[in-house]
């Protein structure tokens, strides 16, 4: 315990304990109203009201902690101004992005979240750090602060660049193929070296600020050189692992500084996350480590089918697709990331309350991984207010497609395709939707274009399917005026 | 205050065994707005932040908790409001206007 | 070692969130076996039990921590026991002898 | 934190940290081990490894702490001998009560060790008290231990006398129909009063172990009164509330002697029973307040319907019975406590399988409350080796029975009672087997005697149902052998 005395000496809380034990058991309240909120999100109908309690928890620990400034007295008007303004522009940032952002950029925003999160953690030690350093004639860091504080920076840093890294990837400014980086596996032994050789050098004893410094660095490189390889379809796992992360990082940060309430909130992130990552993995059909190593949906894969299937496909016009719907008793659609890509959401709810009022029975079918993200094509619709209860999961609507008269695909692709019953190439094993049970099949698409498995359709040379070539927007406005004109709806 | 390193560890243990099970078996629907809500709880760190500049006292220690006060700022508040954001979608609407043309849409 | 009052009570209430989290949906069938493994985990106080036979210097302290002793004994290996006889019966049994007898059972 | 340090002071733990730090560690991981367990036995092919994987972390608190006392050194030799002998007595009763009991007695068993476990949570205290009081010239005992000190005590105290009667009540050697005491309510008035003087006066700073004593008399006998008025057919949930008591109590008694590992185990325990008797509660369509606030099935209840329902009964004997089953497509056996009371859940099983040979389809609807425990049915024909597959729950099985020809009915009553569809009864709202859909009924119970609930049963005087007035084993046999010889199997 030895340690534990040498940390006190040189830390930044004041002795008078009963106020600041007010403090703590007012962070273990905060840190309940987490745990709750938490639990609160596991079903739709209370998930709105957990994630409220979860914030007024973070308002209770945020203002407890301002308390126990002032009440510490140690800080100085720059340190008052510096936390201000950097808390409200921070806020003000976040708040304007999470509101301005478009629905389907939201995975890329939550990444980019994530990814400040884990630098706000790895500057806590490094800041503490370097003033624990700074203290002239002081004793070397206790071990248990400066292994907390080199686990924290590198988890911290990986998080902040690999989250860069895939939020990039999904905005499309960095391409969202797998990229792999010549000489990878070689850098990145070279820079796991160097972090225990520093590491090594800090436990040494040496109050060296410069080497954590040269830790975080080196931690920052690793995060790109993880996640550049990994394709982008993979990158909703990649974010909830890289949340884990942050998590784990704030716990540390946690022991750093001596708060019980980021360790708890930390750990309870870094726990809940990984779970989540798995529950992830696990619907999209792949296991994490898979994802991790890498190279999902690269240009080989897609070559190893790519080659002969592409048979005969046959194209249909907006009138076509129309008068097809408009007869129809039962449509079933599936959306997939083309519907999202396009914003055309609003534009589908359109037409199908236009063939409701003829009587048609519409259906959307959700598949789990529709789209980019879990819950994507939900969300998506969920904007359009389509109502709930057409939202049928892949389990619900399977049986149903034997007896839907159209099947009316709309920018999707990998879910759809059949190839994923056969084993040998990038979807095997998916569950997908037995869209091709269905009596007709229309496919709105642009081109012949891949999904994000890189892999050829058999569905769209399939006898019964009709390939309406538009993008999702034009062509759902193209095929409600159609509906509108010719079938001539009041 | 100032606790041992046994008792924080084993605080640490605690946390993570609620941080396994409080996560049961989601719907996947609630992926994201999960995962959004998690990235908003490790938002915590402002905290932290906020406890460096306390103790910052030149400049070196001022703009590190400058930047880690904006980050955990965006963090925690932006990570909230997406997290609100996409919960939105799932409320039951009390029929808005835009319901109307939906009248015989079955069972909605 | 003395833990302060403030990180017993932090442990405590985390504890309880395991605690309230752990509990899922159990099937009905398992409520019974559950009660009692739960049942079983409370034996723990046997350790308490044993530290105050460790601190016992008086006719006193000795018949109670013996008596604590034997409780605590009781409850634990007990408990244990009879857990494992009510889940034993959940088992797949490997097709024993007694099994002949409804070789067209159906779906046995 | 004055408090704190004024109890270190008569603590009995040695100063050395890092032994007892490693200690704590291992405490840590059995708890991590409970926990693990507990969340194993959330699922029944995983249980039996959630059980044992509990018993390890188990045996491992129990070294570790033996290992803690030899190198603290502060133990005699006498007591080194109460403890050993005290453990070795304790485990071997413990041991042949749960290998000896019958299936059927099981839950008035757990109802014991949780009894005995209050009791030696409230020792603790107890011990430590007198102890601490004991020693010459000390200071007032800390708030902290003397309020953790009482409600040990008192939970503890409570749930060793609460448990014994509700035991006493499944047993039978305490009538199980509520017993309403006169002036019970004034008697728990006067009792809790004395607590709260007795509370005060030990918080005042008064080192009373006599007081002490006095609160755990007080409340042994409000744990009396408590259970008392409770009906027998309310007990599981009882026993299981009062788990949780104990768990808190052990909790306390963590907070007493300053160990981590008691505090996390029993709190653990606390909160996980109190959810598990909610999830109890909610099974048997009771709320655990109705529950605790007594006078379900009382005598008063049973004469409301008992009066004038009493139509035609029409008795059968065990050929007819034999000839009907041996004839029939479908029988659908449908266990209650009678059952169990008769041990004739292997006579059950050899007449099915007799049935199976000759072709007949048998499954069994178990009802959730069937018995006197959660499970009851399935813990006692999963003992006889009925296929885990043929056992059906109430969801499953309600629609077969219009198909079934024969429903057998062995020493069930309530859980098939029709009058809990109509509202105004003890068993109104309570969801039931619909046995009475089946094209007939064979009933198999010693009289016209009540269940539980203590009302008439309108399915006996129904024309479709026959009436075979025998012990529940008895009877079987002579069906068996009736079979036997009439239809002659082979
Ligand atoms: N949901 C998740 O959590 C998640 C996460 C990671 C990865 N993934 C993966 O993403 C894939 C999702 O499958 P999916 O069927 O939804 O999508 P997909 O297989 O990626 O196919 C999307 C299709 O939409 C078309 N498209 C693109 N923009 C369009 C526009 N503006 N208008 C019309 N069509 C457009 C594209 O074809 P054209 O170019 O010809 O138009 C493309 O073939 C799966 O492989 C899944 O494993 C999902
Ligand atoms: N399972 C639980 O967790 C639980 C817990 C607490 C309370 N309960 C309550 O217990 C009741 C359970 O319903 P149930 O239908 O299983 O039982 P029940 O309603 O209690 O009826 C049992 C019947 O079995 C007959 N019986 C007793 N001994 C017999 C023997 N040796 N041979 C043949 N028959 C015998 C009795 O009639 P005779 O005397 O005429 O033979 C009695 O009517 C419900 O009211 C439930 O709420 C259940």
């Amino acid at each position: 315990m030895g340690a534990v005395t040498a940390s006190i000496m040189f830390h930044f809380v004041s002795p008078s304990y009963a106020f600041e034990d007010g403090i703590t058991l007012i962070l273990l309240l905060a840190a309940t109203c987490f745990v709750i909120g938490l639990h609160l999100m596991n079903a739709p109908p209370t998930a709105n009201h957990g994630n409220r309690l979860s914030a007024v928890g973070m308002a209770v620990a945020v203002a407890a902690t301002l308390a126990l400034i002032a009440h510490d007295g140690t800080i100085t008007t720059t340190g008052w101004l510096m936390l201000a303004v950097g808390g409200v522009l921070g806020s003000g940032i976040g708040l304007y992005l999470a509101r301005s952002v478009e629905m389907t950029a939201m995975p890329q925003l939550v990444s980019l979240f994530n990814a400040v999160g884990g630098g706000a953690a790895a500057l806590v030690a490094i800041a503490d750090f370097v003033r624990l350093a700074g203290i002239a004639g002081a004793p070397t860091i206790a071990a248990r602060i400066s292994v907390t504080s080199v686990l924290d920076v590198v988890i911290g840093a990986v998080t902040l660049s690999g989250s860069i890294v895939a939020a990039g990837k999904l905005q499309g400014f960095i391409p969202s193929n797998p990229i792999v980086i010549p000489g990878g596996r070689f850098i990145n032994l070279v820079l796991a070296l160097a972090l225990c050789a520093g590491t090594g050098y800090i436990l040494s004893g040496a109050n060296s600020d410069i080497t954590l410094i040269g830790i975080a660095i080196a931690a920052l490189v690793m995060g790109v050189i993880m996640v550049m390889p990994i394709g982008g379809a993979d990158m909703p796992v990649v974010i909830s692992l890289l949340n884990a992360f942050t998590g784990t990082a704030v716990a540390m940060a946690g022991f750093v500084i001596n708060s019980l309430g980021l360790i708890i909130a930390g750990a309870l992130v870094g726990a809940s996350g990984s779970i989540l990552t798995k529950l992830m993995a696990d619907a999209m059909n792949r296991s994490i480590l898979n994802i991790v190593a890498g190279g999902f949906g690269t240009g080989d894969t897609a070559s190893v089918i790519g080659a002969g299937a592409t048979g005969q496909v046959r194209s249909v016009g907006a009138d076509d697709v129309a008068i097809q719907l408009a007869y129809a008793q039962k449509v079933i659609i599936v959306p997939g990331y083309g519907l999202a890509a396009a914003h055309a959401q609003h534009s589908v709810k359109e037409l199908a309350d236009l063939l409701e009022k003829r009587g048609v029975e519409v259906s959307y079918a959700i598949h789990p991984v529709a789209g980019r993200m879990p819950g994507h094509m939900n969300v998506l619709l969920a904007e359009a207010e389509v109502p709930y209860e057409e939202l049928k999961t892949m389990e619900e609507i399977n049986p149903e497609f034997p007896r839907a008269d159209v099947a009316l695909v709309i920018g999707a692709n990998d879910v759809t395709n059949p190839a994923a019953r056969r084993p040998g190439n990038a979807v095997s094993g998916m569950p997908i939707l037995d869209v091709d049970k269905a009596k007709s099949i229309i496919v709105i698409k642009r081109s012949m274009g891949y999904g994000y498995a890189g892999i050829d359709n058999e569905l769209y040379t399939d006898p019964k399917t009709g390939m309406f070539f538009a993008d999702a927007q034009a062509g759902l406005r193209a095929i409600i005026a159609a509906v509108k004109t010719l079938v001539g709806v009041d | 205050m100032d606790t041992s390193l046994i008792t924080d560890v084993t605080i640490f243990v605690l946390s993570l065994l609620v941080g396994f099970e409080v996560i049961s078996k989601v719907p996947q629907t609630l992926h994201t707005p999960l995962m959004s809500a998690a990235n908003s709880i490790h938002g915590v760190v402002i905290v932290g932040a906020f406890l460096i500049a306390s103790t910052a006292h030149n400049t070196v220690g001022y703009v590190l908790a400058f930047i880690a006060a904006v980050f955990a700022g965006m963090n925690v508040v932006g990570g909230y409001a997406v997290t609100d954001r996409m919960l939105q979608m799932f409320q039951r609407r009390p029929a808005p206007a835009a319901k109307e043309a939906t009248e015989q849409g079955g069972n909605s």
